[in-house]
């Protein structure tokens, strides 16, 4: 195996393993919002990770093209379908959960 | 190599598999909604993945990338039904 | 339907329509090496007009693809490729045997008209079905208001 | 202008995907990509002077490294709350960034849903509603390093 070779394996095996986190952390998660932190953005970098991996496979200009336009779809995608459906929620009047389980409340000032 | 690429594949469908139970529980619609769009992600590297896997990387990664474009507009619809219904003043949500 | 609150996803439609329709279409040029065709590169191509309209507005989404253009491309697709199976036959070939329209027997010649009648019958695919696909969700997802506009003129023309 | 400039982005697209230099297949690409320009450039270009859009392109390219940096903090964050090191303690806040243009607004939101413990909710006027996963996320964001580049970015206007 070539360092290319092992580099690419392990940044698939990183990649994989934290988007099994991502699922976990959509499973365990307490409420609709918390979920979301974890399908925002666990996802986004896991596979940017696998496709940087696959990158390191090398192949022709076509491949990587493929792979970058992948990447940034799921870049620019991912946190707008994320957004979406948090306002979807928010719209629809999903109260956010909140340790204690008091009344959240209106939204503060950050800090205050 | 294809020892890593499919262990990857495993990993991944066991989050899969993790997510299914969360499309079935819910509660809500939108918990669903959530869990399927992160399925959706989850598919297009899984394409990618078995694209290696088959030795026919180029094909694979055309059909991940339709369906990344899908996959979107796909969200931003249920998005939409949402919205709607909340404009209407109608009920979002099935009865539990 | 009126356009999504969110000023996110209206912006971000609006600036991926033209990266969806390049797709489309080298989807559609790639069909024999890739996973396309003239039917997928139609569907991806018309879910660019689903997105805007579903993101920007019913009214947004038509104007990017009006009915009157969108009606006579729904038969036109069919044409080039009746046209050019019927091309082929007066060539002297069987219907759609495309390498009869080199109108030579070198198979290197014929072999390059096969290819570019298989693109020309793709297109044909391929203006069919993004317009059928963009119409059926513009029609789908019309506005009561416009549905009222329309149905009046059909009265009318009833009376007529 | 914008046509052209079009053009020539979509055109760099194509010959990174398509992969066939022969003579149909360009000339295939040069009638894609010009139609497709024709048909839809305006998504690209309409919304204010092209040398603005151009700067905002290449700001938005040196702005991603720093946030590819931010969005594997985000991982290591949610990885340690899915593990359990970290409480998840949510709250909602608001905040305005003082943020003009749509660009700045969109590139700022989608930029706070992938980084640390942050999701965008709502843009409503100039006022941003978030969802913190933690105090200490929302704290973070008050500090305000990520508004202040993506102000700069929006000020190359």
């Amino acid at each position: 195996m070539s360092v290319l070779e092992i580099v690419a394996a392990a940044a698939i095996g990183l990649g994989s393993l934290l988007m099994l986190a991502t699922a976990f952390g959509v499973a365990v998660f307490p409420d609709f919002y918390t979920r979301l932190h974890a399908a925002g953005k666990g996802d986004t970098l896991g596979q940017a990770l696998v496709l940087a991996g696959l990158l390191c496979l090398g192949g022709d200009l076509t491949l990587v093209v493929k792979l970058v336009l992948i990447v940034f779809f799921i870049f620019i995608f991912n946190p707008t379908a994320t957004h979406a459906l948090a306002r979807a929620g928010w719209v629809s009047g999903i109260v956010p959960w909140v340790r204690g389980g008091q009344d959240p409340g209106a939204p503060r000032e950050p800090g205050a | 190599m294809p020892v890593a690429l499919a262990a990857a594949v495993v990993v991944i469908l066991l989050g899969v598999l993790v997510l299914l139970r969360r499309v079935i529980v819910g509660p809500r619609l939108l918990d669903r909604v959530v869990a399927v769009n992160v399925i959706g992600t989850k598919t297009i590297i899984l394409l990618a993945l078995v694209g290696y896997l088959a030795g026919r990387p180029g094909f694979f990664l055309d059909i991940a990338l339709s369906y990344a474009l899908i996959n979107f507009v796909g969200t931003i619809a249920v998005l939409r039904y949402y919205e709607g219904r909340v404009r209407r003043g109608e009920p979002v949500e099935e009865e539990a | 339907m009126r356009s999504t609150d969110s000023l996110i996803v209206r912006y971000i439609a609006r600036r991926s329509v033209p990266f969806i329709q390049l797709y489309a279409l080298y989807v559609l040029g790639h069909g024999e090496d890739g996973p396309g065709g003239g039917f997928q590169g139609g569907v991806i191509f018309a879910s660019s007009f689903v997105l805007l309209g579903l993101a920007n507005g019913w009214g947004y989404g038509r104007r990017a693809a009006p009915a009157r253009l969108l009606d006579p491309l729904l038969p036109l697709g069919c044409l080039i490729y009746l046209g050019i199976g019927l091309a082929a036959l007066l060539a002297g070939g069987a219907f759609l045997e495309y390498g009869a329209l080199a109108g030579s027997d070198d198979p290197e010649v014929r072999r390059h008209w096969h290819h570019y009648g298989l693109i020309g019958i793709e297109v044909g695919v391929m203006v069919t079905v993004s317009a059928a696909m963009a119409t059926l969700f513009f029609e789908m997802a019309r506005p009561a208001r416009v549905q009222a506009r329309v149905d009046r003129v059909g009265e009318e023309a009833d009376r007529a | 202008m914008g046509f052209v400039v079009t053009w020539l982005l979509l055109a760099g697209l194509w010959l990174g995907l398509s992969g066939f230099f022969d003579l149909i297949h360009l000339l295939f690409g040069a009638v894609s990509v010009t139609f497709v320009t024709a048909l839809s450039h305006r998504y690209l270009t309409a919304g204010g002077p092209l040398g603005r859009g151009l700067r905002r392109l290449f700001g938005l390219l040196a702005y991603s490294p720093w946030l590819l940096w931010q969005v594997a903090l985000a991982n290591y964050d949610v990885l340690l709350r899915v593990l359990g090191i970290r409480r998840v303690d949510p709250q909602v806040v608001r905040f305005r960034p003082g943020l003009a243009s749509e660009f700045g607004k969109v590139t700022l939101a989608n930029s706070i849903t992938l980084t640390p413990g942050t999701v965008t909710v709502e843009v409503a006027g100039g006022e941003f509603i978030v969802h913190a996963i933690a105090p200490e996320a929302a704290a973070d964001l008050a500090e305000g390093a990520m508004v202040r580049r993506v102000r700069r970015l929006e000020g190359s206007a």
